[in-house]
């Protein structure tokens, strides 16, 4: 199987300023196995350009589910994935 | 032991909140509530139109908890709530409602305040004020980090 | 700068007070308050029946508004309320309610907390408890003047 | 005149605990002419003897009107007038 053929499309939600660009949820491919927090960060500056910036500057975070993960962190395709920018704080 | 958390879309008002809070006293002695509240006037002081807290579904509210369990296992106290606002706040409105109880009242004031540093900083909001000129997100103001930093990291 | 103080022989009620402080508002995003509730046991452990504060007309008053004054003049706070209960008080009910506005919520906290440690200390009151083994006058403890020997002293 | 026409009876509240063996108001004779806070205290001490004791410990603090006056305080016949012993706060 090709490179391309592994990969699988998943959808995550960009939150508070990553959102300003365009839609909230974009579509990213990663490896049909999962990946690391880091390797989806790499995998949506390459699909996101408007996105680069701030990932290559360590501002964007991982979110899977309800918390926010480390970058070694693993996550599968059926994972409810969000990217969060700095908190403001309440 | 009761903790009450909650992430709500719609106006949240300080007094009702706070008489669900006494009703259910029980030995303590000592109630302490913080309300805040939208200003009028955005940071660049032009007239605030709206204040919106962006949330995240999970996130925000988990965030929300961990504080709070932070706070009751810091402080003496046996009660805590804590509701927070999202979306669209209307200047004047409520934005966030903490109260603690103890049976004295250091333990009180000490847990709502704690309470309200860790929420300013560490809540997962996203918060950006509506003018007539237009939106702009903000982040926590230096007071805000010089006030979190008062307390020992937290163990959780 | 508002400053509203009662002395009431009538039960108070926080929620209200609250509301009608809250009210108010106009650029303020910080509003703490602080109820303090008689406690259902007495100092020796017997159920309360009662807690009785006598009071002196014109000098408990004055005491409150004395303290009260000290607060607006240390803390940035630009209003702040201040209702104490005089007689007989059951258990649970509330004795005392302060409640403070500012700009940041660091000043309302302080002048909330301060009120607080200079009211049980300094508030012209004599208080005693009535049991089922009769009546005993009570002091306050020794965490009220530890609390309260953490402000410099009042310039007033 | 005697020292005893010179006298006048003024009413003095009694506040707290200073009221348990009795009545909540005393009938003091002071001079006619006014008398410091200390020279209240003394007669008071001389025609109230279950009040004595807690004078003689500096316990009592005499109260004009609305405000705890200082012992050289001067105190008039017509002067709204109580006795406090230490306060417990609210």
């Amino acid at each position: 199987m090709s490179a391309t053929k592994d990969c699988i499309t998943v959808t995550v939600e960009l939150c508070g300023r990553l959102a300003d660009a365009g839609d909230p949820f974009v579509s990213v491919a990663i490896p049909a196995a999962g990946c690391t927090a880091a390797e989806l960060l790499a995998c949506v500056a390459h699909d996101c350009p408007a996105l680069k910036d701030d990932i290559d500057l360590g501002r964007v975070k991982v979110c899977i589910t309800d918390a926010v993960v480390s970058a070694e962190a693993r996550l599968l395709p059926h994972d409810r994935i969000a990217l969060f920018p700095p908190v403001s704080g309440g | 032991m009761s903790v009450d958390v909650r992430l709500s879309l719609e106006p949240i008002d300080p007094m009702q909140l706070l008489g669900q809070f006494t009703r259910l006293l029980e030995e303590e002695g000592a109630v302490v509530s913080f309300s805040g509240h939208a200003r009028r006037t955005a940071a660049d002081g032009t007239a605030l139109e709206s204040l919106v807290l962006e949330s995240h579904r999970g996130a925000t509210l988990r965030s929300m908890e961990t504080i709070a369990a932070s706070a009751t296992s810091r402080f003496a106290i046996t009660r805590a709530m804590v509701v927070h606002r999202a979306g669209h706040i209307a200047p004047g409105e409520a934005i966030v409602f903490v109260a603690t109880a103890s049976a004295h009242r250091r333990a009180a004031f000490e847990a709502a305040d704690y309470l309200m540093d860790r929420l300013k900083t560490e809540a997962v909001f996203w918060k950006r004020e509506e003018t007539a000129l237009g939106s702009r997100w903000i982040e926590p103001v230096e007071a805000d980090h010089a006030d979190a930093a008062r307390w020992a990291p937290p163990r959780d």
